[in-house]
């Protein structure tokens, strides 16, 4: 077993070199296929923080009675605070309210009405943070229980539209991701094949000469494998060696969104490797099978 | 090693050396290798390449097959290996009906015969050493015992000095000896050669002829396409002569051409 | 001439069937690279539609004095929808103002201010849109030397991150684009040559008979021709059958940016085509050349 | 058409239908055809197939190459239709320096010769009938005249019922005898045949060199590698020997073996 093990792996190194024109094209296939992969797995993730990121803006508000005692608004802020759908529970002052309202509509360049105004109109409030925005309804229920509350803004509609958004954001990468994955698969499968099909006749000759099927088939297999690895590599360099630049251009450029590849960079070469090795054994597999079916 | 005992040891002492292996058989009790019943080969585009053809080839024999060019020669030949399958009648090799064989069995069946291609069928990205490797690797032989037999094998066919080459760096009759090389170095019970002189010079195809009568002499069944009359007449061996796709003829001691 | 060509053409018509799985590996492999650059053409179009969609709410925005003539205002709207920078200028009333505002507040869930004021403090005001957020400068200088006006809202900082956004995306899809088109064009040149690779024997035969160039390498051009043709007429069909479903779907599913083939269809046959038949023909001539060279 | 000529006329008249033809030269004023000025080739690999060989073939000669496998016969044949380029030396033909060809005139030099190939070097893609004509078209003869062409040719080598297979479709004789009708087609200055019987039954060998004998007669050069000692040896012909690639004997007359 080990024997035929070393025995494949050393004529799989063998075939490689001797049709290294075919051997070097699959491998150029390969590492441009899995750019295309990282790359849009890049661009999902990035897409997804920035989505996670526009989902933790969504915050249940609730303006407190003016009459509410200190002890009460405490005692509340505890108990939802305690509840499992909410992250962070952050208490506006009346005062503070206003200072907002200010400083937001002077970052608008709108006028401020509130100058014409002789008392502070502002209710003191609790703003909750919640881990998912879907769960908004619990937390709205929890605190309009309570007597301290005086009503609790309606972010129905808001969360609807967050939600619709960032599901078919999702949805959509996935998709897109998915049908790529499938080209790319495709894609490589008909490359090995086509630098199978030029090998056709030797494999037949193989057959004549009394190889069994695994004779055969298994140096080509870890043939695909070796395109595999090697694309992966190269794509994993190129990665590596664009990452930094780019990245740092992008801030420079943009600042809201840096595509941060860093922090993906375990799944980047777990997908890359994966799909690279998986790609390379199932191109070969397949496109051996055919000639050995016959 | 069958090639050894034929060369390297006295002309006397061959038998004795395959008495105990399997396979080997006295003269007195001969088994038929190969029986041919009433086949039939039609091509897919509906060309009759072999018609209505009964043939019996007992174990030790060394049978010529001659014909003209488009007679079915090869044709009988890749029915043997199981290259191609008869359209009707049976092809029974060594006790198994071809046509019944499992898929993952005719390896093994393949295995036992030693094959010399009209075309060569080398493996183009293989060096003239590991094409004849190639023959004892597919049997799982042990590596240390590979590497001695093929030398041996091609110093036999005169193909020391091209050992490291590739196939396209050789001659015709290089690449037709390589062929012959590989056949051989397994030590096959039984040795198919389709015309395996047609690019040699007449002392080299001599001298090849003389190799398989040798290995025949230690029990290995020959069958031997050939347009070589001269080789033919000379030997006096059965003759099995087709034409048309027909035996017209299977006489022991024939010449290449009929007689009348 | 005539002669020569119609003979390339029958012979590539051959070749092409006669290699028949190798030339429909070739086309499916044209097919799919074709949808990849396709799909992004028709993303990206989607996207400088939206971007534009963006950039034509830029406007700018003047507070007229209360002591304004409207004699004064209908002049100064006159000049200013003349100038060229100017798609369009909207006059709106001190009483519209205040609608608006209620308006928008309430959508956003939030606290009439106004129903503690006593008068309307609000401005009646021009609102120009521009044809290009870039060219507010002027306009805003046009508006700020009027007397009539008292203030002109400071849009600068806006606009600036307008532009650069919309900039980058514009940038980034170019970009984006510019790369798949390689990584297309490589895939094919790479698929092509492959193929031929498989028939290097065949040509180096024909060379050995007498054949020149020309006889050799025109058919198997033809014969990319075919495969590009054949790839790109697959690629629009499968555009046209999934334009319709999809498009309504995404547009039931998200209201707000419908992908609309319709619109850029001819845009996208001709890149089709264009990249189809281009693609084919220089990955052949390549691929051919590389063993008349020698 | 000289094949028309050869096998379709009077044999009294063929010379005549030559005569206003260019490259048809009287048997007094011979012109040298070919001619190899110390031509040495050296393969990559280091291996020197031909040394120091000179041979000059007037127009109109019938020459036999013969010599043991490896030799460098078909290096030889290789050299003239600058398949491969001399190592040193001059490889002349036509009055053309092979060397100094500029390669778009490649071609033109082709098609003045016929080359029958020791392995065929059919195209897999195109039928006998196709592959046949091929030889045909490339040389920009006009459609109508390629049909009548082929089918005569197919007819001398009698492949006429194989026409529509395919090369893998076909016998090995099969396959050699559809090179040896590409080779002849388009009417040559100058035929090589590199073992053109090789894989032919002695009647069918026999008809294919008095095609060569015919067309010869008719002017055309014939450069013919062979092991068939018989056929050397019965046309007393022109015969070259090489051995291991130098020329060890150039006699007329002579037969397939060395005298001594
Ligand atoms: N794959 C095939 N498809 C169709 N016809 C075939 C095929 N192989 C062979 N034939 C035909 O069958 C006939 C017998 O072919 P075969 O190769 O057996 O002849 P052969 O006796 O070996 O001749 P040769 O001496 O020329 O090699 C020939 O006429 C050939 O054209
Ligand atoms: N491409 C090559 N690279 C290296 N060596 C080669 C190449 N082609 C031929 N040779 C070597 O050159 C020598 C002469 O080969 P050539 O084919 O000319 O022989 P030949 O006389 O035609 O023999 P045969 O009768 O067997 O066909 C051989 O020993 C061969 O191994
Ligand atoms: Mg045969
Ligand atoms: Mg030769």
């Amino acid at each position: 077993m080990i024997g035929f093990l070393a025995f494949s792996l050393s004529r799989a190194w063998q075939g490689f070199w001797r049709n290294v024109a075919m051997s070097l094209a699959a491998t150029a296939t390969m590492t441009l296929m899995l750019l295309l992969l990282a790359g849009f797995f890049i661009v999902q993730n990035g897409l997804l923080a920035a989505l996670t990121f526009v989902e933790q803006k969504v915050e249940v508000e609730a303006d407190l009675r003016p009459t509410a005692l200190d002890a009460d608004v405490d005692a509340l802020e505890l108990r939802i605070e305690a509840l499992p759908e909410v992250l962070e529970v952050d208490y506006v002052s009346k005062e503070e309210a206003l200072r907002r309202f200010r400083e937001a509509r002077a970052a608008q360049g709108e006028e401020d009405l509130t100058r014409y105004l002789d008392s502070n109109p502002l209710h003191a409030s609790l703003q909750v943070k919640l881990r998912d925005p879907a769960d908004f309804g619990t937390v709205m229920d929890a605190l309009r229980a309570d007597p301290a509350v005086e009503r609790v803004k309606n972010i129905t509609d808001l969360v609807g539209r967050v939600v619709t958004v960032t599901d078919f954001l999702r949805t959509a990468g996935l998709a897109i991701l998915a049908v790529i994955g499938a080209i790319v698969l495709f894609i490589i499968i008909n490359t090995i094949r086509l630098a199978v099909v030029g090998r056709a006749e030797e494999i037949e000759v193989m057959r004549l000469v009394g190889a069994s099927d695994a004779f055969i088939r298994w140096p080509f297999v870890f043939e695909g494998a070796l395109v595999g690895l090697l694309g992966a590599t190269l794509t994993l360099a190129t990665i590596a060696a664009v990452a930094d630049p780019l990245g740092a251009f992008m801030y420079d450029f943009f600042r809201v969104l840096p595509i941060r590849v860093g922090a993906i960079a375990r799944d980047v070469s777990l997908l890359v490797l994966g799909a690279g090795l998986g790609l390379g054994v199932v191109g070969a597999w397949i496109s051996v099978r055919t000639y050995l079916i016959r | 090693m069958t090639l050894e005992a034929v060369t390297d040891r006295p002309a006397d002492a061959l038998p004795v050396a395959r008495l105990g292996e399997p396979g080997s058989w006295g003269a007195t009790e001969r088994r038929d290798l190969l029986v041919l019943n009433d086949v039939t080969k039609r091509y897919p585009n509906g060309r009759e390449a072999l018609r209505d053809v009964d043939l019996v080839v007992p174990e030790g024999d060394f049978v010529f097959l001659v014909g003209p060019s488009g007679a079915g020669k090869s044709t009988l030949m890749k029915l043997i290996i199981r290259d191609e399958l008869a359209t009707s009648g049976e092809v029974i090799l060594d006790g198994e009906n071809l046509a019944r064989l499992p898929r993952r069995k005719v390896p093994h069946v393949r295995r036992k015969i030693g094959t010399v291609f009209q075309d060569f069928k080398l493996l183009p990205t293989k060096t003239v050493r590991e094409n004849v490797a190639f023959a004892l690797e597919v049997t799982g032989t042990p590596r240390g015992r590979i590497g001695p037999a093929v030398e041996r094998a091609l110093r036999h066919v005169g193909l020391t000095g091209q050992a490291a080459q590739f196939p396209r760096q050789l001659s015709g009759g290089e690449q037709q000896r390589t062929a012959i090389a590989r056949a051989l170095v397994h030590d096959p019970r039984l040795v198919i050669a389709d015309e395996p002189t047609g690019n040699l010079d007449p002392l080299i195809s001599w001298e090849i002829i003389q190799l398989l009568l040798r290995i025949n002499e230690l029990g290995v069944t020959v069958l031997m396409a050939t347009h070589d009359a001269d080789v033919v007449t000379a030997l006096r061996k059965r003759v099995v002569a087709l034409e048309e796709g027909r035996i017209i003829r299977d006489e022991i001691g024939g010449g290449y051409h009929r007689r009348g």
